[in-house]
């Protein structure tokens, strides 16, 4: 299996190619309930982790840790602090894991909602990030219990954050740009939350791709 | 959406060149990270003011650079907030001794970015640091089932009677409980004939029919509170100003400055076609316009619309705002 | 087209109130015939600056009457050129005995008017008058196969420097000199994205595809000489700055005022991104841009897109441009 | 047969109401090769001439003169002066005779011609007003040399004006502002002229509609 470091590498350089083949999209989504930046901004922040990140022996957390600082400086808006903090907060997690295992990855997952939750102050039901975020680590959470594999696991919290970035459609905004719409959010899907639901995808996949390593 | 713009994604580094190249006897751009500031920056005894956020509502906030108003303005990319790293030096170049007020208007991507950088600051220990936030729209609720309301048009007043508060030598403190004052005593609601197209987009953030009108926008292209068919101008002023005269409320006997803003793709004809309207509305409330303000000066690119704001006024204000302002985008006294 | 008016045939009048409402601590409006004037005129010792033509170029004419720049402006119908009704008594007010230079723009219905005008003030006999013709625009031949030059962005330049000359007591035929000369040293050309839509007519007077500009428009809405394929702002500003600089001709040496106008739909980052390449432009040819004037001064309605400006400047006409000026739509040194 | 003063007015009311039905066909010519105010001008220099008109027996030169008037201090644009001196101009030469016949009609719409081209210096050919002015008055002068009754002219000479109108479509413009658009403006029809060709039929309706008085 493949170290902890360059499964940090590989997830962060597929991610950012999902970030990037998305743009489009989530430009789209956040312009019917926001102002059309939401993947543009990603991409920026995405496409300069890229260039920052550290060897392959750096450790796990040095590459979540670099993708942070990126993130905070080259995103900006609201996605730029939340997913920075998030990342910060997931890098700091994995300090304490040896490899980047199940529990490893919960509680980098753990750590980054408490960071997005800090700085953003928003609930589930709000129709934000937490709307995809939460259900896929109460997905993540329970496959472990149950001892699915780390790949299987993630495959489930994967579909449980897609589940949730599609329930996001109903709700009004509580948070966010989308909440000055009132009710006129209802009835399309949160950005934000798509771009995490993409960033569980993302980690399912690169678990599956490692899982022969 | 056509544009006069080379590759979109050049936008906001080119139109910096262009200011610096414009305006480089009185202000300095950098680059990577973005900032601009005054070239006689910090001024000494003086309290440093800096605000910015997306770019793609100039004149505000690079426009406003120079004495009597901001000493250093932060662009982020096009309708996109500024990072830390954008903030921090421009925060630290126009730090005297006497420490610097943050003008922050109210966006989650606004508040959090300067909130971060302030953490960043507060680590360093070298600058003393005030943040004020702008959330002067009435369009939003500002309750917990939003993000808060809107920092809109009283940015632009705010910035001008702080920065010139700032040259009277007034102290961070004092600055800061000012610009919550103003504040509290600001009101603002903005409407849209047409939507705006973000460079890198390359449409229309929303669309509306030729009949059409978007009520309560921001400055960001998102759509508003409400879409309904196209009125007169006069009924567009009394749906902007009803709800900001009951807000504070203001009333008979207040005396008030009026600002019409252009979205940016409006016509100065039509904005005092509003201000005619706006005007009478006053008169009729018993509520006197003692000072006021024309024109384009918080944008949302080439967004056809207009916002009103009412800032209450008094003597100190009146005063403040008489003050001399050198800046690209306003200019009197001097 | 959608508008922020009220009736299409109030248009004038009442932008006209909003204006009254907004700046009658320095001016005042006359109706029926419409003429402005500022409030101390005539300004005894001094020359009365007039100009005029068709409303829907705000800021530009009335927005210019104040202290350095016009004693009255005259403003008439949507793109129409004012009456002699109009002209007459705008001459007549801001007169002090110095008498009146008119600053015309080459329109055959604004010569025409003016000439008329002119006409009638000779019959009375009272004030003494004098016109000059600005005619700067490139886009146009001047030959006996047009009706000439029209009179464009230079206009603002030629208002704002004669306004000085007469504050410092020129007397009459200096100033038509002075203006003349301006004339002959300024040179521009306009393009538009856009179309713009007179209120009474319901439509855009012409209409470009969405891969379309249009280039050697005036501030009229007519169509220019050439339709042709959308380019970047870098290809945009070689196609009017190259035939400017051919045309005087500008050359390795000189000084220049650089002006940027917005046809006031384009948002002001979009002028920056065009005066960046102007200016780097400039420099290859060794031309010094000495001042220069960045935003919507000289409009078409909502028209979008832009005109370059460029004046031959010398150490009297920067003196001029300095020199303090007090009108809701230029302002400085006061 | 009408007095010459009626006859006058009922000219004028006529083509006032041509011109404020014509209103949008000038304004769109005015569009195509304009500025689109040619229709909304006249109309409002034409309506105000209607408020200003004197009584039945003031004299038909009269008539004209307070239409100049109206025209000169109303209309504005090229066409306010060029229209306005052109009444003036006819108001004076109608002053010598009594009958508004063949050959004062003839005077005063020489006369007109002539304050046309004192104003605006343009040559038949430079796509203007003078264009459909010029063949309309040979026209009405080779009718009344062959004989032709009054109403049987001045329908000759709005037949010839209507020709030149048309005619104008191929035509440069060399002067105002359609000459701005060089080549351009050929393939479309003058505004000015048009308005021109309006007035000389609506000349020759309103001496059919009074010849049997
Ligand atoms: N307080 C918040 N907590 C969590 N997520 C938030 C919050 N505010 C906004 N978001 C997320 O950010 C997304 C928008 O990001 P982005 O477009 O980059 O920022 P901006 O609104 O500043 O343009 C939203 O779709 C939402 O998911
Ligand atoms: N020099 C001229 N001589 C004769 N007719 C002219 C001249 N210039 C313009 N015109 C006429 O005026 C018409 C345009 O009138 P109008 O639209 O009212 O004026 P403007 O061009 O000022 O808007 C043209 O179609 C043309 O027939
Ligand atoms: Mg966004
Ligand atoms: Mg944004
Ligand atoms: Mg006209
Ligand atoms: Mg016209």
């Amino acid at each position: 299996m493949a170290g902890p470091t360059e499964a940090a590498l590989a997830f962060v350089r597929h991610y950012a190619e999902v970030v990037h083949e998305h743009k489009s999209e989530l430009t789209k989504l956040d312009s019917a309930i926001g102002d059309a930046d939401h993947g543009e901004n990603l991409d920026r922040g995405f496409q300069a982790a890229l260039t920052q990140l550290p060897d392959d022996d750096a450790g796990a957390d040095a590459v979540l840790k670099a993708v942070a600082m990126a993130l905070v400086s080259k995103v900006g808006g609201a996605a730029g602090p939340l997913y920075g903090t998030a990342f910060l907060r997931a890098s700091a997690a994995l300090g304490e894991h040896e490899q980047l295992d199940g529990p490893a990855v919960l509680a980098a997952l753990v750590a980054g909602e408490q960071g997005v939750i800090q700085r953003g102050k928003a609930e589930v039901g709000d129709k934000t990030i937490l709307d995809a975020w939460r259900p896929g680590i109460e997905a993540l959470e329970a496959a472990l219990d149950e001892g699915a594999s780390c790949p299987d696991a993630l495959d489930r919290a994967a579909e449980a954050a897609e589940a949730g970035m599609a329930d996001t459609i109903p709700l009004v905004a509580r948070k966010g740009r989308a909440s000055y719409l009132g009710e006129r959010s209802a009835g399309h899907q949160d950005p934000g939350a798509t771009s995490t639901a993409l960033l569980f995808r993302a980690l399912a996949d690169t678990a599956r791709a490692h899982a022969d390593d | 959406m056509k544009k006069l713009i080379n590759d979109p994604q050049d936008v906001v580094t080119e139109a910096l060149e262009g200011i610096q190249l414009a305006h480089g006897d009185r202000l300095t751009v950098h680059y990577d990270p973005n900032w601009l500031v005054r070239n006689d920056a910090p001024i000494p005894g003086k309290v440093g003011i800096v605000s910015g956020g997306g770019s793609g509502h100039e004149p505000l906030h690079g426009g406003f650079v120079g004495p009597g108003m901001l000493d250093a303005a932060v662009p982020g990319p096009v309708f996109t907030s500024p990072t830390p790293d954008q903030v921090q030096p421009a925060t630290k170049a126009v730090d005297s001794g006497k420490g610097v007020l943050q003008l922050i208007k109210n966006y989650t991507g606004d508040v959090a970015n300067f909130e971060m950088a302030g953490e960043l600051a507060e680590a360093e220990g070298t600058t003393q640091v005030k943040g004020v936030v702008i959330d002067d729209d009435v369009a939003v609720q500002d309750s917990s089932f939003t993000a808060g309301r809107r920092g809109v048009g009283g940015t632009v007043l705010i910035e001008k009677l702080v920065g010139a508060a700032a040259d009277e030598g007034r102290g961070l403190d004092q600055l800061a409980t000012l610009a919550s004052a103003l504040n509290g005593d600001v009101r603002s609601m903005g409407m849209a004939l047409t939507s705006c197209t973000v460079p890198h987009a390359g449409e229309p953030t929303f669309s509306l029919a030729e009949d059409e009108m978007e009520i309560g926008i921001g400055i960001h292209g998102e759509p508003g509170r409400e879409r309904m068919k196209l009125e007169s101008a006069d009924a567009v002023v009394e749906r902007l100003l009803n709800p900001i005269l009951e807000d504070l409320p203001f009333g008979s006997g207040d005396d008030v400055l009026l600002f019409v803003n252009g979205m940016g793709g409006t016509p100065l004809i039509e904005l005092y076609i509003v201000y005619r309207r706006a005007a009478q509305l006053l008169a009729d409330r018993g509520i006197t316009v003692v000072r006021n303000l024309v024109g384009d000066y918080i944008t949302s690119l080439e967004m056809a619309g207009c916002s009103l704001t009412l800032l209450k006024l008094d003597d100190d204000r009146v005063r403040l705002w008489d003050a001399p302002v050198n800046t690209p985008g306003l200019r009197w006294g001097v």
